[in-house]
């Protein structure tokens, strides 16, 4: 004890005077300094914040701009009304579906279910609407247990995936399967479903104040999508989630019903895709979902919302939408041979995130 | 030590079997085609007529999956009778080697390679057997061709690219408009991979991009047919354009006995799936009970191209018969009186090697 | 105010009449058969402001939690505002008025200030309905109101991630003061090494705030630095192993009484016999007019064998970077790092590893460690050579080797397979340091804020250490946490203010004093 | 280097860690997720030899084993990329890409020909970290893009059809032909590949470097670990297994193409990886249990195809299963959270 009184007595020196300073520093940052630098600092903040929100959706939009100058360039029909509508139309479906998937990214998850869902939501409801293999007619109530086919596959998908904690993409390659075997067996061994109400045959198609109905339906759906995301609980926890789940659970926020609702969402927008789809189709078929998957999962990405979940949104998604849907049309109405298609779309696909994130290159960024 | 293997030892077995021990399998590529699902509904037509189980396999699309659950039944040590419907080409031989490692005895349908016969393989190989593509595309362009007064343009939606039945249906197509109908014009090609939806999809691409230009649609099956009719519907275009497929699915039929979007279909050419496994079956199963003996058969027996129908909807009506609730059922039991390779409408009508595509 | 108390076989006999904000009688925590909490018993009065102290894993954080709701306790009781309560998860603590800055931050980055600060509040109450519809403009006016309640003047629509750590943890100060609109008490705010991640100029703030929270409501505070907590706080509380042994005001102890508690032995702490740059030695790093726009201008700097070089300055004057940019994890315009003779203007990480330079990086937990590799692993990690013959890794040696730092560095537990994220924070920075130690050729070490989470006793071991590798001839170049522990360990002290060196001192010439040195920081 | 040798060796023996309590069975043999695969495959095997008991008599082992064979060499590699924490969605495509190049050039050059193949396949999964390592893109939406570029690669390679091997094809398709056991060699590949795997995991600098970039990359990079340099390793040994695969699928089918065998592996290899145990997030991988991953894949469909469930309901069955399955081998000590 003795042997170490100096050393203790030069630690309570040391104590005193750093004291002294820091009644000093807390002084000076009180008065004067602080409120001018925070403002400074503020106010830096939120040009940079603002620029930030608009850079990305801006080069997506550029990205967009340029592949419609280049194919009205290819083709002068491109850009007329009818094949703008015609574009609209094969982008709604999607669209739609995008939405959900979009919330279920921003968790931080993935949906694969997409197609599946679409199959057993469309077979259920053409099967109990008027169709050609006779059967129930249940009008809107086919709606209903169609769309709650749907909302029970994705409620089974968020609850495995939360309470067994079994990864979402496993999960949703499942119920991939399930949905599709659902629709299968639904589908029987009997003839094609066909639509037999004339008033919905072609409705997805036709055309209202200039757009089609079917993207109407899509409008809608980005709309509340829009809405949820940004000024609910459910949207907000979301975003929570994808950041940070660890600190949504300390924090007591429910993440549990969150996610459970999030995979809910998307599965009854997927269904809504695949009733809009049987529509389009005018046949019910257990496949009527495919391709969507791997146009929606793209999107999502290429309009920049991040894989890792809690950053992006919905408008971007939309772009990305537009963007490959415009691709899509725009490869065919220039006359790349079908074999070619997947490698343009792939090498853009490449090209736009390559680029998008070029900027953003630094030796300590992981990339996963 | 090093081994054969694959399931089984080699036996390739012949002679006989007795028919208590034999099971019917049927293997289809899905089970959401409304082809294969008539493929399903003859082999039960038949399996009921002979009294023998059925057992179906679906493939799921996918060859690993057809391959391993075939090999699955036949570990069973089960004698087979079986009809496949092959997923690709290239299946084929790791079947055919399979089901003769379990001395039992099989007809493929639809793919094989080229290189691949029968007679090559042994007697547990039984048939190979088809619609030729070449002259269901003829008689697809026939169709539109007349439809359209030899005058027009036309677009074509093959199904998967690398298909063969594909391939050689677009080359008959191609071949007639060129060689018949001068003045008709191939607008373009998208490949579809019969899928109703992308047939769908496409047809309202190339609709923007042709208009009213468009006067004949051609795909390489119903299904996508079914897809671009709705498409052209949608567009309001349906009346004045002119359809042909191959496959005449109940569906179609129903359709064009309507006049459908001002009598839009023009033509098909008729097959059932229920004939072609039944017929595929019945080959097999005559192989088993050792009615025939497949290295004795002339070489067209065992390479087999069959009769094309080409209906138009003025011989509509004679098609009906095949879509009764007994159809099936009836179809087999004249199967059973006239054997595989006679019975109406499936008479077969040559063959022998790889279908012969037209030069261009 | 503070009631008299004495402890008496682990109870508190309490003698005041009002019923406490907080009350504990004996509670316990283990996990699995490590008892993290034994029987604490503790007593907190409206407005007071405590001090929880104790060293890594004596089980603050694991104590905090269970008031948080986050853990739920074995035994005893805990009363807030003299009911008794059994908290089922966060939610409920909240509900109860306990609100939570944790040891490690829990913003969520991507979201507004204002979301962050209204997280906790419940739907119907405040900018969420009860359907969970939020009201944008009633949230952003709470929030305006819960930072003025703090004296912050941030805008509540920022976000989160464009925020400086001080500003952040105002942020999760003026989220845990919430908990009022929660459950209409006065709050009782729990703060876990809020000041550990900051520099001490930035602390100065966030001091003068949680001195101002007990005219809101009580606070338990903890920390590691002994002299913050003695100016903050009205009462000390000690827990080591898992017991509380000291219950303390203030006036009645001194920094070094409650080391000892702490720690259970004095301070070893030893003054150090500064030395001379020799005549004949050569830097071996050297850094020349190095400039990186934005960030900082013309820094030259020189590290000698055998020396420790420490970097003062604040949050925003660089001195980050320019160690970043000497281990090759950042870039640079223009001027120039040389390393033992080798320079170039593309330096990588590797290139600097392989020259041997090391660096200890102020995140450990991300930048750091592998928390879910055992700690052997971490160990020979950069410098697999060791353990390996050519590419193939010989674990026995591995072990060994390990085992021989664990003693060395006095690791505890002695377990180097565990898991490294299963290791207290002051044992994790020091298997960090071995992974550098274990180098055969190490020239110069950076240390980024080593003590950083550290408790005064494990301090004192690392710092130890950092004086014994300088002295085998390493050059140090040294981030501190305070003035202090500049002047405890460098030779010498470079000065910088906003991207520019502001001072040089020589401390085998200088005597400079602290407030000198903070007149060039600031 | 020598003297602190020799201060270990010293020190070790005092040391020694007291043990800890005694370890419970399952966790010396490495925990559940080590075994977990090898304990569902059986359990599955065991309910198939019970209903049908001719199936296992009847060669029905040889049967899984061979028919897994592609799925297992493509879940290895995609095993090792998701080691890394991220994912190659082309891979597949690389393998059947590489499987008509196979079948391309036997005929001209014969032996060289598996050799070619092999590099180009490697090339393409280099391809593919290289990209990803220094553009720094995520891997799922990069390896989305070259998947579509793969594919149209192999439809026009192909010309648009199946392609056979002309000549040379013997000592190929011995692979399948031949085997150990009953079991074809190209199963025997996938398990020394798994094996080759497993040591370049536990016992080599390469692999700890994989494994900590899994699990902390920003930690690896700050120790110096060549991260760039071995996530296109993970990416390149993706392409080079996938080349296997190829290999695989023309010694079973003696050709290829684009729509064929092996054009669907994708998903049911990415399930067979996270089925052995492997972490979705990174840093979990044990090749050897990816093995038993592969083997419960390929025997769910013929499960219940040998159990007879009706044709229409198998997708369903599957589906179900997969997902039961995983949830009951998954490793979840990584971190509760799972995404
Ligand atoms: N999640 C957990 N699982 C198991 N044991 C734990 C856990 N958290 C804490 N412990 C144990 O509880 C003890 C106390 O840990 P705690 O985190 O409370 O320490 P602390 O006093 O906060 O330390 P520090 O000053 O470093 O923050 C530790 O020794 C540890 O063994
Ligand atoms: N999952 C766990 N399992 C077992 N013990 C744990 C676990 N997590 C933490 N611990 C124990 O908790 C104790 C303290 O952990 P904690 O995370 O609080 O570190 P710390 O000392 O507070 O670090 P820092 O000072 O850097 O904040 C350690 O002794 C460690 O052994
Ligand atoms: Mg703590
Ligand atoms: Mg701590």
């Amino acid at each position: 004890m003795a042997g170490n009184s100096r050393i203790t007595s030069t630690r309570s020196v040391y104590a005193r005077r750093i004291f002294m300073v820091h009644k000093v520093v807390a002084e000076q940052v009180a008065g004067g300094i602080s409120t001018t630098a925070i403002r400074i600092r503020e106010s830096g903040i939120e040009r940079r914040a603002r620029f930030r929100g608009l850079a990305e959706p801006l080069s997506l939009l550029v990205a967009l701009a340029v592949l419609i100058g280049v194919f009205s360039l290819l083709n002068e029909r491109f850009l007329t009304a009818s094949n703008l509508q015609n574009v609209l139309t094969q982008s709604a479906i999607p669209l739609i579906v995008a939405v959900g998937a979009t919330l279920v990214i921003l968790l931080g998850s993935i949906d694969l279910s997409v197609e599946g869902v679409m199959g057993a939501t469309g077979m259920t409801w053409i099967l109990l609407s008027a169709n050609s293999r006779g059967g129930a007619d249940l009008g809107p109530w086919a709606w209903v247990i169609a769309l709650g086919v749907a909302l029970v596959i994705g409620v089974a998908s968020g609850l495995i995936f939360t309470a067994l904690k079994v990864p979402s993409f496993i999960v949703t390659l499942g119920m991939w399967y399930v949905g599709l075997g659902i629709a299968t067996m639904l589908y029987g061994t009997d003839l094609l479903p066909r639509l037999e109400d004339e008033g919905l045959k072609g409705w997805t198609s036709r055309i209202s104040f200039g757009l089609p109905n079917s993207f109407w339906v899509a409008l809608l759906v980005i709309g509340l999508g829009i809405f949820v995301l940004r000024s609910t609980r459910i949207g907000r926890v979301t975003l929570a989630i994808g950041n940070s789940e660890t600190i949504v659970r300390s924090a007591g926020l429910p993440a549990f019903r969150v996610k459970v609702a999030v995979f809910a969402i998307a599965a009854l927008l997927s269904g809504l895709g695949g009733i809009l789809a049987t529509v389009q189709l005018d046949i019910g078929s257990p496949t009527v979902g495919s391709g969507v998957l791997f146009i929606v999962i793209p999107a999502v990405v290429i309009g920049g919302t991040h894989l890792g979940g809690g950053k992006g949104g919905i408008l971007r998604t939309v772009l990305g939408v537009f963007l490959l849907t415009i691709l899509n049309n725009g490869l065919i109405l220039s006359g790349v041979e079908s074999s070619y298609q997947s490698a343009v779309t792939g090498a853009i696909l490449v090209a736009a995130i390559v680029f998008a994130a070029w900027s953003q290159r630094d030796r300590l960024q992981v990339a996963k | 030590g090093c081994t054969s293997t694959a399931g089984g030892t080699a036996t390739g077995s012949s002679g006989p079997i007795a028919k208590e021990d034999l099971v019917l399998v049927a293997s289809v590529i899905n089970t959401t085609n409304p082809y294969f699902i008539a493929n399903i509904e003859g082999a039960k037509a038949l399996s009921k007529k002979l009294d023998i189980p059925l057992e179906i396999i679906d493939s799921q699309g996918s060859s690993q999956t057809e391959i391993s659950k075939i090999q699955a039944i036949l570990a069973q040590g089960k004698k087979v009778v079986m009809f496949v419907n092959t997923v690709a080409s290239s299946d084929t031989p790791t079947i055919v080697d399979a089901v003769k490692r379990a001395g039992g005895y099989v007809s493929i349908w639809w793919n094989k390679p080229d290189n691949f016969e029968p007679w090559d393989a042994g007697d547990n190989f039984v048939a190979f057997q088809k619609h030729a593509g070449v002259d269901s595309g003829r008689c697809n362009a026939k169709a539109i061709g007349d439809a359209l007064g030899g005058k027009g343009n036309v677009i074509m939606f093959p199904g998967v690219e690398d298909s063969t039945t594909s391939a050689t249906r677009v080359a008959g197509f191609e071949a007639e408009m060129r060689e018949n109908y001068p003045d008709i014009k191939i607008l373009e090609k998208q490949a579809s991979n019969w899928d109703p939806q992308l047939a769908n999809q496409n047809s309202k691409d190339l609709i923007a991009k042709y208009g009213d230009q468009i006067n004949g649609v051609w795909s390489a099956d119903d299904g996508m047919q079914l897809g671009a009719l709705q498409a052209f519907d949608d567009a309001g275009l349906l009346n004045s354009v002119k359809f042909a497929s191959d496959g005449l699915y109940p569906d179609t039929v129903k359709l064009m006995k309507e006049g459908y979007g001002n009598n839009a279909i023009v033509g098909e050419t008729f097959h059932r799936g229920y004939m072609a496994s039944a017929i595929g079956l019945y080959t097999a199963y005559q192989a088993a009970i050792g009615e025939i003996v497949p290295s004795e058969l002339p070489k067209d027996k065992r390479d087999s191209f069959f009769d094309i129908k080409c209906v138009t909807p003025e011989t509509l009506g004679d098609y009906a018969k095949y879509d009764t609730d007994t159809a099936a059922a009836d179809f087999v039991d004249n199967l059973v009186e006239t054997g595989p390779w006679d019975t109406e409408p499936a008479t077969l009508v040559g063959g022998g090697g790889p279908e012969v595509l037209p030069k261009s | 105010m503070v009631a008299a108390r004495q402890i008496a076989g682990g109870k508190v006999n309490d003698v005041t009449t009002t019923p406490a904000v907080l009350r504990l009688d004996s509670v316990s925590k283990s996990f699995g058969s490590n008892r993290a909490v034994r029987k604490v018993s503790l007593n907190i009065q409206s407005g007071e402001v405590i001090g929880l102290i104790g060293e890594n894993g004596a089980g603050k954080s694991t104590l905090l939690k269970m008031l948080s709701g986050n853990y739920r306790h074995d035994e005893g009781t805990i009363a807030v505002n003299g009911r008794e309560v059994q908290f089922r998860g966060p939610a409920d603590a909240l509900r109860a008025g306990i609100g939570v800055v944790h040891q490690e931050q829990s913003l969520f980055t991507n979201l507004t200030i204002a979301e962050n600060i209204e997280v906790n509040t419940p739907m119907g109450r405040g900018g969420v309905n009860r359907l969970g519809l939020y009201n944008w403009r009633r949230l952003y006016a709470d929030a305006a109101q819960a930072l003025d309640l703090i004296g912050s003047h941030l805008n509540p629509k920022t976000r989160v991630s464009d925020l400086s750590f001080v500003d952040r943890q105002m942020v999760e100060i003026a989220r845990a003061i919430r908990v009022s609109a929660a459950s209409h008490t006065t709050p009782l705010v729990i703060l876990d090494e809020p000041t550990a991640i900051l520099e001490r100029t930035e602390t100065a703030i966030l001091e003068r705030e949680i001195s101002k929270l007990r005219d809101i409501g009580s606070v338990i505070f903890v920390s590691h630095r002994l002299d913050e907590v003695m100016r903050i706080c009205d009462r000390v509380v000690v827990m080591r192993d898992g017991e509380l042994i000291a219950d303390r005001p203030v006036d009645d102890v001194t920094e070094e009484e409650l080391f000892r508690l702490m720690v259970g032995r004095e301070t070893h702490a030893a003054v150090r016999n500064r030395r001379s740059i020799e005549a004949t030695s050569s830097p071996i790093i050297s850094i020349h007019d190095l400039t990186r726009a934005g960030s900082y201008a013309d820094v030259s700097i020189d590290a000698y064998p055998g020396r420790v070089l420490a970097i003062l300055g604040t949050s925003g004057s660089g001195r980050e970077s320019v160690v970043r940019a000497v281990f090759g994890a950042e870039g640079f315009d223009s001027g120039s790092v040389s390393i033992a003779g080798y320079s170039g203007h593309q330096l990588s990480i590797k290139r600097a590893v392989d020259l041997g330079v090391g660096y200890v990086p102020a995140e450990r937990k991300t930048e750091g460690m592998v928390g879910e590799m055992p700690a052997d692993q971490n160990i020979t990690l950069t410098h697999p050579g060791s353990a390996a013959v050519g590419p193939f890794e010989l674990p026995r040696r591995r072990l060994s080797l390990a085992r021989m730092w664990f003693e060395k560095l006095d690791i505890r537990p002695r377990e180097p397979l565990h898991m490294l994220q299963d290791f207290s924070g002051g044992n994790q920075q020091k298997v960090v340091l071995a992974k550098w130690l274990n180098s055969s050729n190490l020239k110069a070490l950076v240390l980024d804020h080593p003590l950083r989470g550290l408790d005064p006793g494990a301090a004192e071991t690392v710092n130890a250490q950092i004086r014994s590798v300088c002295d085998g001839g390493t050059a140090i170049i040294l981030i501190p946490d305070t003035i202090d522990e500049a002047l405890d360990i460098a030779d010498d002290i470079v000065v910088m203010r906003d991207g520019r060196i502001s001072g040089v001192f020589d401390l085998g010439h200088d005597n400079p004093a602290t407030l000198d040195l903070l007149e060039r920081m600031l | 280097m020598s003297k602190i040798d020799n201060e270990a060796t010293k020190i070790a023996v005092p040391v020694l860690i007291p043990a800890r309590g005694k370890l419970p069975s399952v966790k010396r043999l490495g925990g559940w997720h080590a075994i977990g695969p090898i304990v569902i495959f059986l359990a599955i095997l065991v309910v198939v030899a019970i209903l049908t008991p001719a199936f296992i008599g009847g060669g029905g082992l040889a049967i899984i084993a061979s028919s897994s064979a592609p799925i297992l060499l493509l879940a290895l590699g995609q095993a090792m990329v998701l080691n890394v924490g991220s994912i190659d969605l082309s891979n597949a495509a690389i393998g059947l890409l590489g499987a008509i190049l196979l079948a391309l050039t036997l005929g001209p050059v014969a032996g060289l020909s598996p050799l070619i193949v092999l590099l180009a396949t490697t090339a393409f999964g280099a391809v593919n970290g290289l990209i990803l390592a220094y553009a720094q893109v995520p891997s799922f939406a990069l390896t989305l893009g070259t998947l579509g570029i793969f594919q149209a690669i192999a439809l026009v390679a192909s010309g648009r059809t199946t392609v056979y091997v002309s000549s040379n094809g013997e000592s190929v398709r011995s692979l399948y032909e031949s085997g150990i056991a009953n079991v074809p060699m190209t199963f025997w590949m996938g398990v020394l590949l798994a094996v080759a795997l497993w040591v370049l995991l536990r016992y080599t600098r390469i692999g700890r470097g994989m494994t900590a970039i899994g699990k902390n990359e920003s930690a690896a990079i700050f120790s110096a670990v060549r991260t760039r340099s071995l996530k296109v390793l993970a990416f390149a040994l993706s392409g080079f297994a996938a080349g296997l695969a190829g290999i695989a699928i023309i010694a079973q089918a003696g050709s290829a193409s684009p729509t064929g065998l092996g054009s669907d592996l994708l998903l049911p290899a990415i399930a067979a990886a996270l089925i052995g145990g492997t972490s979705i997030s990174g840093g979990v991988v044990n090749p050897l249990t990816v093995i038993f991953g592969a083997l419960t894949v390929a025997l769910v469909p013929i499960a219940t195809t040998a159990v007879g469930i009706d044709a229409q309901a198998q997708s369903l069955v599957y589906g179900a299963v997969i997902i039961a399955v995983v949830a009951l081998t998954m490793s979840r000590n990584k971190s509760s959270i799972v995404k």
